[in-house]
């Protein structure tokens, strides 16, 4: 973990809902594992006062670059959009546990809306790995949805739901998931990222299913490093339940452990 | 080069400049962060007795130059504080000032005891903003009587240099100031948070877990410059100025208020180096003002 | 289209959008700039029996995302008022909110009692953040007995609504709320400034003439939501709330939390047409939750 | 006295010192007159969170257009100095009591630093009425002077000072005008603009000199419009002495009636 000064390579508003970045900084492009998430000062000013938490949706060690993707929801992501090539971006990374592959195959990625950040950067690397992988992405409609091809190594397999059905089947992502099933996928491990309500979906799901399901959290935050016990989140461990810190032993956790 | 050396009372530090207490954590997130130059000495996370799991989230909201937080003094207690926290602090050969809470005076006063004479426990720091649970929410720092009772049985048990750090939610700081003057606090610390809330419009509830929160960052500093000044004229007592502090400027804002040092808090979170920023700026300004030490400028804005 | 309008026990508004006093003069300037649709009713400058010349200057200064101010109550008393200001206010057809302040319990029932059945007043609101010369200063808003009898005074003098204005310098705000509901006040308008301080750093000493001025603006907020909210919980009246309202969203804040009305001040100096904004804000709010009256929410955002 | 939206049509740094800035707003352009200033809002954030008032250095009906000329000192200008072409920047005026020439000539024009903003304005319309125009411009320094003959008409005779003696005569300007003085300079009305300690200076030297002379001030504003009473100047008029507004009865005053 450090602070560093990144570049801005490229803004691009890739459609009406994302934005990629690409910050040059070979230190956490070197750094950086899947599941990880930086945390940028989008402006220098008073209000908006607090950085701002982003995931590594890509890193690319040989040119010293990371790709971020967001949406433009508030005040600082509004001033994101308007940062310009050679601009330098204060942040702090590599921050938080990543996620930890265990090795059996397939692994199947679940992402609800801009959850496919984080898990875009996870399916990358398990294919450099030379893992099997599935890729289940949902999201409101074909408007919503990130256009894999653009940011994706060929050799996954990808299954689009969408709650209007204007892309890929029709429903939500978990029952989407639940029909793969019943027809006969067999993951060895999960990885989830999107909203609270489709990752508690998702863990409901899973004490049927009882596959091995790492999500990744959202919080609140104010340090980003730990300090200040600002983005806790209930967790259940050997029979003790406690606060933990999304900036420190998550943002990845096992989803039985977390108190829903 | 001009010295930041600073004495407040018994408490000798190299330099003026704190972490404020919740802040920092224990410190090891931040060490492996940021080089600690400048940094007079730690405050800590206030301890309990025992260990408190904290607020249900959300604990934090961002607001207008500003933010509210609800931890709810989340803390490992006083056991595993001395069994593991303490020794890992004391490797790092800053002073420790321990922060501690209780909900009756009796707490305040075993804590103190139990903390005396601790290696690299350079001073104590009364957080009196809690409620006191035997006399039924009354904040301590509110009641001035028993304010200055609770000081007073500190001092029985602890023989070190005293901080009361006062509230913000008053309407006259100067009279629990001079309460804890009274009871024989060392230094006063001022301030904490102030309560607020946000309510999410789109839930139509208090967003935070805790429904309200303390007050903290640049929104703040008018009301905390302005206590701190206040504080100077009431007592003799030397100040730890705090609330808002992002850089140099607002550093000499409560310097010349009369804060003889300055405690750094949410600014840590925007910027992990305000602290070594602030050290180098006001080494800058002692020079290019051709002032020897800080002192000179300790409530230099009051009238003469 | 959903109405805005809304009863305040006996004082029944078009909109639920006032202006702040103080900060919209005695209405001339902003009627040339701005259309005054939206607005419920003017709350006037606090008015004193004798003329008040105001603080030295500087009287503002900018904070982060606030400002202080120190008017000093600057008014040209109640003689040149009823005389000069009044008949051109009652032309604007808006009702007239006079705010109205004293050294003395004497002076707000003499004010009181000039301005009564001036045809336009529609109500009285008690500014009760200044000091009680005759017991050494006390504020009126912080010594609940005090409160409670000038309350209880003035309405013997003044038969129409009666707003108590509540200083937010106090350690909990539902005490003086109590005591202005004992007093019979029929509202409940929070919060006035808080006590805040710059100093200049060049200069090294405070930067307002005053020294210590007022804050306000989005700054204060969380601060005044949660006292407006606390105040819902301890008294039955309605209230008026603000504080830093800039928006729609920070006005529905203010509601949700239990403000019936809410006032707009610094934010007119940063946009002349808040107050129409809002009033179009709040319309589409209810029209998309399916809503027909405001009322409705005022207080949701209270534990059922 | 209006709300306008004025278009940035060019944003140049004259020099170290100075910054113009041409905005299109047509009504402005027909309506303000020398000693009057606008109220913008350098940015839609609450951080600056107040307008900045900027006198007008210059009006020009025939494009609509007026110009201001700034120097960047403090947050609020340094967000000004970022605007780019096209932008709408939200301004209240005119505003304030302009400048009212009697017409005595010669018209002699004081300007202490960046008091050359509405001086320039005032040149203009003077040299246009057909006035005899003397302007007396100081700073400390020559690179701190703006380049007048970028800005304005030939026809008027001007004098510099400066504090090093970089250009024009050395010494502070009050100084300088003495010795214009001494040389036989009889102004018809003065007119001054500046730092405070120079305006004090002038009103002290012409409790001597006994010529005309109106001042314009400078006061910290919220309102701008003269309903907040925040723009406080102690005014002495008839006897009686009390705080006018600067955004109204201001910014320009008899410098008589100031009580400095
Ligand atoms: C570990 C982590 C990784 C993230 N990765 C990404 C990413 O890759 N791409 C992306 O677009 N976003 C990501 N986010 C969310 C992102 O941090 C927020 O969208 C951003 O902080 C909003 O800032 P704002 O100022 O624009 O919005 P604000 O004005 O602060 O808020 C806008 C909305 O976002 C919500 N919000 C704000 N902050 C958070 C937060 N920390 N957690 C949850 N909700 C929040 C608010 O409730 C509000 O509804 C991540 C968050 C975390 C905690
Ligand atoms: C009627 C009037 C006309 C003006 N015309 C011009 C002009 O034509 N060109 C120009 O460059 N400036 C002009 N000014 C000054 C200009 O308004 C300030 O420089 C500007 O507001 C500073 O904003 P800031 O946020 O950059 O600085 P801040 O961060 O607010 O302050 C920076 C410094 O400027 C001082 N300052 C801030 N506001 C004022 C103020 N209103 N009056 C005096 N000092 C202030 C502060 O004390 C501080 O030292 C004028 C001011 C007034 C009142
Ligand atoms: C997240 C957070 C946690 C805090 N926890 C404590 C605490 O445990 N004890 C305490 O005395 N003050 C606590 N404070 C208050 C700070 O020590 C400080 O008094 C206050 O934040 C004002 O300073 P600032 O504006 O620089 O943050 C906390 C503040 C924050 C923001
Ligand atoms: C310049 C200024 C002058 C004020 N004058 C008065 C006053 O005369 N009487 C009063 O009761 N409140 C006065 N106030 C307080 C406001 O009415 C209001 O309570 C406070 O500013 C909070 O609201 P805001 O944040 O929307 O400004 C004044 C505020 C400002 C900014
Ligand atoms: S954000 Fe501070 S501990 Fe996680
Ligand atoms: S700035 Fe408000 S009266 Fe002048």
């Amino acid at each position: 973990m450090r602070q560093c000064r990144a570049r801005v390579l490229a803004l691009q508003e890739v459609n009406r809902e994302f934005y990629s970045l690409i910050l040059h900084e070979p230190y956490l492009a070197a750094t950086v594992q899947p599941g990880q998430f930086l945390h940028l000062r989008v402006d220098s000013g008073l209000s908006p006062l607090l950085r701002r938490p982003f995931s590594v949706a890509g890193a690319f060690p040989g040119t010293g670059t990371v790709r971020l993707l967001f949406r433009c929801v508030g005040e600082g992501t509004k001033l994101l959009c308007r940062v310009r090539e050679g601009d330098l971006l204060d942040c702090l990374g590599p921050l938080g546990t990543p996620f930890t592959p265990a090795g059996a195959d397939p692994a199947v990625l679940l992402a609800g809306g801009t959850g496919i950040a984080p898990l875009l950067y996870l399916a990358e690397s398990l294919l450099a790995a030379g893992r099997g992988v599935h890729l289940f992405y949902g999201a409101t409609g074909a408007a919503a949805l990130l256009p894999l091809e653009r940011f994706l190594s060929p050799g996954l397999l990808i299954h689009y739901a969408t709650e209007d059905g204007t892309a890929g089947e029709q429903g939500l992502l978990p029952d989407v998931f639940q029909r793969a099933l019943d027809n006969g996928l067999l993951p060895g491990e999960l990885f989830a990222c999107g909203p609270r309500p489709f990752l508690a979906a998702l863990a409901r799901g899973n004490q049927r299913w009882r596959f091995p399901l790492q999500i990744s959290l959202e919080e609140r935050m104010a340090c980003g490093i730990g300090a200040c016990q600002g983005c806790a989140v209930l967790i259940q461990k050997d029979g003790v339940t406690a606060y933990a810190r999304v900036c420190r032993e998550g943002p990845v956790f096992r989803s039985e452990e977390v108190v829903w | 080069m001009p010295s930041l050396k600073i004495k407040l009372g018994p408490l000798e530090l190299e330099t003026p400049l704190l972490t404020a207490s919740g802040t920092f954590g224990f410190g090891e997130e931040y060490a492996t962060l940021m080089y600690l130059e400048g940094l007079g000495g730690l405050v800590l996370k206030t301890l309990t007795i025992f260990p408190r799991p904290g607020n249900p989230p959300p604990r934090l909201v961002e607001t207008p130059a500003g933010m509210l937080n609800a931890i709810g003094l989340q803390n490992p207690g006083l056991e595993s504080f001395l069994a593991q926290e303490l020794p890992r602090l004391q490797e790092c050969g800053l002073p420790l000032i321990v922060s501690i809470a209780g909900d009756t005076p009796e707490e305040y006063v075993e804590l103190a005891g139990a903390l005396r004479r601790q290696p690299g426990v350079a001073a104590l720091e009364l957080n009196l903003s809690c409620p006191n649970v035997k006399k039924g929410g009354v904040l301590f720092s509110t009641d001035v009587a028993l304010l200055e009772k609770l000081v007073s049985q500190v001092r029985l048990a602890w023989d070190g240099p005293l901080i009361a750090k006062l509230s913000p939610n008053v309407t006259t700081v100067a009279e629990p100031a001079r309460a804890a003057a009274a009871g024989g606090a060392h230094i006063i610390s001022a301030i904490n948070t102030l309560r607020g809330m946000v309510i999410d419009v789109a839930a139509r509830r208090p967003l935070l877990g805790n429904r309200c929160g303390g007050l903290s960052g640049p929104a703040v500093r008018p009301i905390a410059v302005n206590m701190v000044y206040d504080i100077y004229e009431a007592t003799r007592l030397p100040i730890i100025g705090m609330g808002g502090i992002m850089n140099t400027d607002d550093a000499l804002q409560f310097i010349l208020a009369g804060a003889a040092a300055v405690a750094v808090g949410t600014a840590n979170f925007v910027e992990p180096h305000t602290i070594p920023q602030i050290a180098a700026g006001l080494r800058e300004y002692l020079e290019e003002a051709g002032l020897e030490s800080l002192q000179e400028l300790v409530g230099a804005a009051h009238d003469v």
